[in-house]
């Protein structure tokens, strides 16, 4: 269906993006000032040896030219060797696997239900458009886009969690965890209002970009061609209208998909639940640089993924790129 | 009929992608769980009786382990003494110790019959590793033994500390943020590659044994074996609360029993809860107006004395909403006790006019607009640099300078720096800035040497050289005697009081606030100023329910 | 397969001499716009006979095209329609959405102008064919296929089964104008409203879609084109209807109108072919939200008269049947 | 009509915060910074929204954040639009290899994680409000010319740009005098929702405390409030204001750039058949 020489054409692109990122990632992180010596290590004292700063350095390779530091970090990431947490000493792949595996708890439901709500309520409001239901839709969507995230989080756990005590306060587990080790439901519990929350805005993202994509649809000369043929509104929106409008959204839902690994960080802040934002705040503020390269490899890998599956996604529904005839 | 078909199966199709999802989530779930629970077999069932303490984040604990961080918050690792709040040692790993008149040689009797948790006793050879350990491997923490030449075991119980210099203050050293602790050897000898390494038994002698490390949460029993006092506690569960709202919320639904480091705002609210008490632990913190005294116009003694007038301590202090005033040459009264030379106290009092008038003296004039000109001729402005730690406390003092300088005809502006490499190059450019102790500091004369130009560090952050002073700090280190340690301090803050390349602002103490109704005690002992510090929680007991 | 179609006008049980298909009366189209109300087809009387070949033809925006949309009740929510449009037993602009989807496609169809739009991209053209059979239950699904395959092979495509399975960007202008015919023609429905069929194709390919409409448009099937290729018209059409500023100006048997036109507009427009010497008409038609009061082709009229400036004409017969708004012919 | 009156509702939030930003001197004459009362009062005559912690006027803060909040909102925003919108009208324009270098570009800066970055650079550089409405201006740019760049595609291929360079106009003239009015409106509507997004960025990146934090504006309000205990002691006069603020701004220029954005792109329009 879809042909090898396209999907090796995307995937040799995609290598070469990755490693364009992984150099301007290193020489951005390398290049800025200040480091983990004098954010974390000087501030634990003002006398710090200086035979122990030198010795960090060596450790690390950070004595060495830039060039080899940075021949040697491509082998290594080629290797899948991430490198060492300056503050913590782990390897930096298995921190952020650790970490990340808890932000998908809420970003893998929330995203799916996300695009699913938004798009749904997306075609029907765009199918509706100019009537008083998408109106008013289109309108309550509106609001709840523009409010800042985080200030729905702390209104969220100020009414459910701490007033109507619906929810816990926040962290992936109840105590229990200690003596029955995790429950799904208990931690679906802690995981149900970050959850709601992130559902919420991106399905008003997807939302808006259904709408407008299902209005451009509905002008097009193929909807008047099936009124012609007498189809009911119901089959022209799903078999005729639907299929094409989602061709756009396929670019962009990737793309948002993509962006909210690090836009959670609210939620996580908020919610306290210690996943991949946070990981991120901790490793800005000691500086730590194999751990941050760490992680702008990963939204940089996942967003290179997006890329690729968005494409692939595309051609497998819009013929037109499938064949490459598209312009 | 047909639009009921359809509805149908549009419903059946979002249902079938609701299970779906729903699946996906628990597949996660379980990858989670197998991936962070622990595969630790003595998984015990929590008593309801352990003390809950909110962190910042378990994970630091369980990727740090005491090699490469020494000095564990919780207690399962322990140093060879502690420092209280009265300024006095108590015996920990060492019962007693004897130092040379030198301040050369150390020697510390450790405690009989210890063992580590896992069962091994308990010796100086494991003293004598950790030094060479951490030497040997170049462990960033092992600067806190950088004076230590060797360490002699003549038997089990006894390791004799040499130093390559004379340090009177070595116990502080040792025994005060982040100190040293003691790591078992029989697990150490055999890790090559320290920097790397993950421990995941946390072996230690202290009260309190490692337990598990859950999702958000970190376990820890009492050692029922412990030498000293055991503890009444059943344990301590850490549970992750990234942020201080959430901190107090959940204190409120009594999710966690205790709160640190609350503000005082956040102190006066609790105060009229029924089942929360709020303590503090006195001038644990302390702020200043420092002066860069290489800089116009605070390189102009006259001016800094101007301007120590200048400081409106009782507002500040009021702002910050605990703690006092501070009028010292930077000895924190409450903790430094009588090493707090008399005759300097008051010297920086409150008066504007005093202020103005020494400023004409020096030869600042005001100008039709109500600017102050310097001897320049020019209006003198004064920039303030910020860093990003202490930052908010900092601003209080800024708010209140703004204030009071500003009637002087002095406009003050701030400059941010979050990086602190940055902040440090900042603080060597601008006249005035402003500096905080968030962990104690100023509590003996040993404190004060950072206003003296040491051979390991060229300069200080006032710029400040007196080569009086510097040669007391340096006298300071090998005298033994408190009486002469009490008179060289004395001296040192009379300069200080003279040259005033800071002028002390306010104390702040730590506020906690704790549920009664769960445990009492958290106010007994003279903990340092952590809540996890093990002579606090030693002494905690859990309120009857009756 | 005509016999099951039971026709919902019930139009086969009606005698076939001159009976009326479509009877268009007193249709007003009126759309709010910004500058005002704009009337895009303004009292519009014309009736459509069974098996007849009828042209509208006219400029753009002329309201051609919205009468076209108005016959298949596929004009915008927001257009004011007013009048009348009978079908069999029922007027087109009243009926309920059932019943006017059970006539769309299956008894009235539409060759839509515009075949690189009008054709689903991201569905096959078997697919896109065959729809109008499966929705109007005419057959089985795979019985549609076949039947898609069988009209497309009529329409010229040399391996219809494999043109079935492919995509529209696939297919060249021309091709794709016949994919339209054959989604019209496929359920033989009683009326083809053809919407400017032919527009954007090169001359060769224009001769073959005009000839293959010919070939398919016979018997008691009925032709409504809309156009203003009067080339196209005169090659199709028995009775040609010209549209001016949304009124119709004239109306007559194909080649009487083109021999001999009557109203000055359709003079000119004669006048502008090519073949004719290429004579434009002066001027531009009037703007739809502000028509004159008296005749609309006044200010563009090489014969006007006193009258026509302020006086509306009313479409007369001549004695020779033929129908004409002018005050000339009074 | 519930449309004009909610654009026109919008407008007038939006006209009002302006207001109070420009005439701050003049409402609270004090400054954000003078301590005018004790710590957290509670509303009262003198006070209309109470006091911080530090006993710093409330409304003061309010009405001088406002200015750095929508300056920052505003000139990141400007700064994104101008960018996106000259060089995609340049390589919408030129195409060729001019295009390709910029969109293969493009394409590869795209997978950095821009907020990511613009954290980083935030926090290493520490760089005040308006180097980091720059710098957001520049990142935020990237995704914009991909939208100019088709836009002025669509528009360069019609005749009348064809007509014009035909007739021998300069480039730098059909680029500017008939490629460039044409996709105003787009530039418009972009304008007003970038600032949106750039705004609310803005007071998030406060809020999570990577943010210059002596600079008064609504987020660095926000973050105090939050950090120091607020919510949870229901001070709702230290949190609320500057939250209502950052809302009502956001739902102001939401609302605008969507009215603009269904004024002027007709496809958003109802055109429903």
């Amino acid at each position: 269906m879809i042909s090898g020489k396209y999907l090796l054409q995307r995937l040799c692109y995609s290598g070469a993006s990755f490693i364009v990122c992984l150099t301007i990632t290193f020489f951005l992180l390398h290049l800025m000032p200040g480091d983990y010596i004098s954010n974390y290590l000087l501030s634990l004292s003002n006398t710090l040896p200086k035979e122990i700063v030198d010795q960090f350095r060596e450790q690390f390779g950070l004595n060495l030219p830039l060039t080899q530091q940075y021949v040697l970090y491509l082998g290594n990431i080629l290797h899948g060797q991430w490198g060492y947490s300056y503050a913590y000493g782990q390897p930096v792949l298995s921190m952020i696997f650790g970490k990340l595996c808890w932000s998908l708890v809420l970003l893998v439901p929330a995203t799916i239900l996300g695009i699913l709500i938004g798009t749904v309520i997306g075609a029907w409001s765009g199918w509706k458009s100019g009537g008083k239901k998408d109106f008013a839709v289109f309108n309550v969507m509106i609001v709840i886009r523009a409010i800042p995230e985080f200030w729905w989080a702390i209104m969220a756990v100020m009414i459910f969690a701490f007033y109507l005590q619906w929810f816990p306060l926040g962290g992936y587990a109840s105590i229990s965890v200690l003596s029955t080790g995790l429950d799904f439901f208990d931690v679906l519990h802690h995981a149900l209002l970050p959850i709601i929350l992130m559902t919420f805005f991106i399905a008003t993202g997807n939302y808006y970009v259904m709408r407008n994509s299902m209005i451009a649809v509905i002008g097009e000369d193929y909807i008047t061609t099936a009124r012609a043929k007498g189809l009911d509104e119901r089959t022209i929106l799903w078999r005729h209208a639907l299929k094409n409008a989602l061709l756009p959204m396929v670019t962009i839902t990737t793309f948002q998909c993509a962006g909210i690994i690090m836009g959670n960080i609210f939620i996580e802040t908020v919610f306290s639940w210690p996943g991949i934002g946070y990981l991120t705040t901790q490793a800005l503020t000691n500086r730590d640089l194999p751990l941050l390269e760490g992680i702008f490899l990963l939204d940089s890998l996942i967003t290179i993924g997006a890329m690729l599956v968005a494409d692939i996604l595309s051609s497998a529904i819009d013929p037109r790129i499938r064949m490459g005839t598209d312009e | 009929m047909k639009i009921t078909l359809h509805m149908r199966t549009h419903r059946t199709g979002l249902f079938c992608v609701l299970c779906v999802s729903f699946l996906l989530i628990s597949c996660f779930f379980s990858g989670c769980t197998t991936s962070t629970a622990p595969k630790n077999a003595t998984m015990t069932r929590v008593s309801v009786s352990d003390v809950i303490i909110p962190v910042e984040d378990t994970t630091s604990i369980t990727y740090t382990s005491s090699m490469q961080k020494a000095g564990t918050p919780t207690g399962i690792m322990e140093g060879l003494v502690i420092k209280d709040r009265d300024g006095k040692f108590d015996p920990a790993l060492a019962e007693s110790w004897n130092v040379s008149d030198d301040a050369k040689t150390w020697t510390f009797h450790l405690a009989k019959n210890t063992t580590w948790n896992d069962g091994i006793p308990f010796t100086c050879a494991d003293v004598k590793f950790t030094n060479d350990y951490m030497k040997k491997n170049n462990l960033t923490m092992g600067y806190v033994l950088k004076d230590v030449q060797s360490i002699d075991c003549p038997d089990d119980n006894t390791a004799v500390f040499h130093l390559k210099t004379s340090y009177s203050f070595f116990l502080d050293q040792i025994s005060r943020q982040p100190g040293l602790s003691i790591s078992p050897k029989h697990i150490w000898e055999n890790v090559t590659d320290p920097q790397h390494y993950q421990d995941t038994q946390f072996v230690g002698t202290g009260p309190f044994v490692y337990v598990q490390t859950a999702p958000g949460y970190v376990q820890l029993k009492r050692n029922d074996n412990y030498y000293g006092k055991v503890p009444e506690v059943t344990g301590i569960v850490l549970k992750t609360i990234s942020n201080a709202d959430s901190q107090v919320l959940a204190l409120k639904n009594g999710e966690i029993d205790v709160v640190t480091d609350i503000t005082p705002t956040v102190a006066q609210s609790l105060a009229g809860e029924k089942k929360i008490s709020v303590y503090s632990i006195n001038d644990t913190g302390a702020y200043e107006v420092a002066f860069n005294t290489a800089q116009y116009p605070a390189n102009l003694s006259a001016f800094r004395h101007a301007m120590s007038h200048a400081v409106d301590r009782e507002t500040i202090s009021s702002i910050f909403g605990t703690g006092r005033p501070t009028n010292t040459t930077f000895l924190i009264t409450g903790l430094a006790g009588n090493y707090v030379n008399p005759a300097d106290v008051g010297m920086y009092d409150y008066n504007l006019t005093k202020a103005q008038e020494m400023l004409a003296i020096a030869g600042f004039t005001r100008n039709s607009d109500g600017k102050l000109i310097g001897p320049d001729g020019k209006p003198v402005s004064i920039t303030i640099p910020l860093g990003s730690k202490g930052g908010s406390g900092n601003q209080k003092v800024i708010a209140v300078l703004k204030n009071d300088w500003g009637s002087l005809g002095i406009p003050i502006t701030t400059v941010s720096y979050d990086d602190q490499t940055q902040y440090r190059k900042a603080v060597n450019q601008y006249p005035v800035f402003i500096d905080a102790f968030p962990v104690t500091l100023h509590d003996d004369p040993d404190a004060l040497g950072n206003f003296a130009v040491t051979p390991l560090q060229e300069t200080n952050y006032y710029n400040y050289n007196n080569n009086e002073y510097n040669a007391l700090v340096a006298q300071l280190r090998n005298t033994t005697d408190r009486a002469d340690l009490m008179k060289i301090g004395y001296r040192m803050q009379d300069i200080l009081a003279q040259d005033v390349p800071t002028v002390p602002a306010v104390t702040t103490d730590t506020l906690v606030a704790y549920r009664n109704d769960r445990f009492t005690g958290w106010d007994v002992g003279p903990g340092f100023h952590s809540i996890t510090d093990p002579r606090v929680l030693e002494n905690l007991t859990p309120v009857q329910a009756s | 397969m005509s016999e099951t179609k039971g026709g919902v006008a019930g139009v086969q049980e009606q005698t076939r001499s001159v009976r009326e298909l479509i009877c268009i009366s007193g249709l007003k189209v009126i759309f709010s716009s910004r500058s005002g109300p704009v009337r895009a087809v303004d009292s519009v009387d014309l009736a459509i006979r069974e098996g007849e070949r009828i042209g509208l033809i006219g400029e753009s925006g002329s309201g051609k095209t919205v009468t076209g949309m108005a016959i298949l009740g596929l004009l915008p929510v927001n257009a004011v329609i007013i009048g009348k449009i009978r079908y069999g037993d029922y007027d087109l602009l009243t009926a309920p959405d059932r019943t006017l989807q059970q006539i769309r496609g299956n008894e009235i169809a539409m060759i839509s102008q515009n075949s690189g739009s009008s054709l689903n991209p991201v569905m096959k053209i078997g697919d896109q064919v065959a729809e109008p059979l499966v929705i109007h239950r005419i057959c089985s699904v795979p019985d549609a296929h076949r039947e898609a395959i069988r009209i497309l092979a009529e329409l010229g495509f040399d391996d219809p089964e494999q043109a079935a399975t492919r995509y529209p960007h696939e297919f060249s202008g021309g091709m794709r104008e016949r994919i339209l015919i054959a989604i019209a023609l496929v359920c033989r429905p009683h009326l083809i409203v053809a919407d400017e069929p032919t527009a954007g194709l090169d001359a060769q390919v224009r001769a073959r879609i005009l000839k293959l409409i010919t070939s398919q448009i016979s018997g008691n099937r009925t032709l409504f084109l809309i156009t203003h290729d009067l080339g196209a018209a005169s090659y199709l059409c028995d009775r040609i209807a010209v549209m001016y500023a949304g009124e119709i100006v004239e109306c007559g048997p194909a080649k009487d109108v083109l021999s001999l036109p009557l109203h000055p507009y359709t003079q000119g427009l004669i006048a502008s072919l090519p073949s004719a010497g290429l004579h434009p008409i002066p001027g531009m038609s009037p703007s739809p939200a502000s028509l004159p009061r008296g005749c609309r082709f006044c200010e563009r009229c090489p014969a006007v008269l006193d009258r026509c400036d302020c006086d509306h004409p009313e479409l007369v017969f001549t004695e020779s049947g033929r129908q004409v708004r002018c005050f000339h012919y009074d | 009509m519930s449309r004009k009156i909610i654009l026109r509702v919008s407008i007038a939030i939006l006209g009002i915060f302006i207001a109070i930003a420009l005439a701050a001197p003049l409402l609270a004459p004090a400054g954000p910074y003078a301590i005018t009362g004790k710590p957290l009062q509670a509303p009262d005559a003198d006070h209309l929204f109470g006091t911080n912690e530090v006993g710093q006027d409330i409304f003061a803060q309010l009405v001088y954040g406002a200015r750095i909040t929508l300056l920052f909102g505003f000139c990141s925003a400007l700064l994104a639009v101008v960018i996106s919108t000259s060089v995609g009208i340049i390589i919408g324009y030129y195409g060729g290899i001019v295009d390709e270098i910029v969109c293969r570009a493009i394409d590869v800066v795209m997978p950095i994680p821009m907020f990511v970055l613009l954290i980083v650079l935030t926090t290493f550089f520490s760089p005040g409000v308006l180097q980091v409405s720059l710098l957001m201006g520049l990142l935020g740019s990237v995704h914009g010319i991909r939208i100019m760049r088709s836009q002025v595609l669509s528009v360069a291929r019609t005749s009348f740009v064809e007509g014009a360079k035909a007739i021998g106009a300069s480039d730098f003239h059909v680029m500017f005098r008939h490629i460039l009015p044409n996709v105003m409106p787009l530039v418009m509507v972009k304008f007003v929702t970038t600032s949106q997004h750039m705004l609310v960025m803005g007071v998030g990146l406060s809020f999570i405390g990577m943010w210059d934090t002596s600079t008064v504006d609504w987020g660095t309000m926000i973050q105090n409030a939050y950090s120091g205990g607020g919510v949870a002691l229901g001070l709702w006069w230290w949190i609320l204001p500057p939250g209502i603020a950052v809302v009502g701004i956001s739902l102001a220029l939401a609302l605008i750039g969507y009215s603009f954005e269904e004024k002027f792109n007709p496809r958003v329009g109802v055109n429903r058949i």
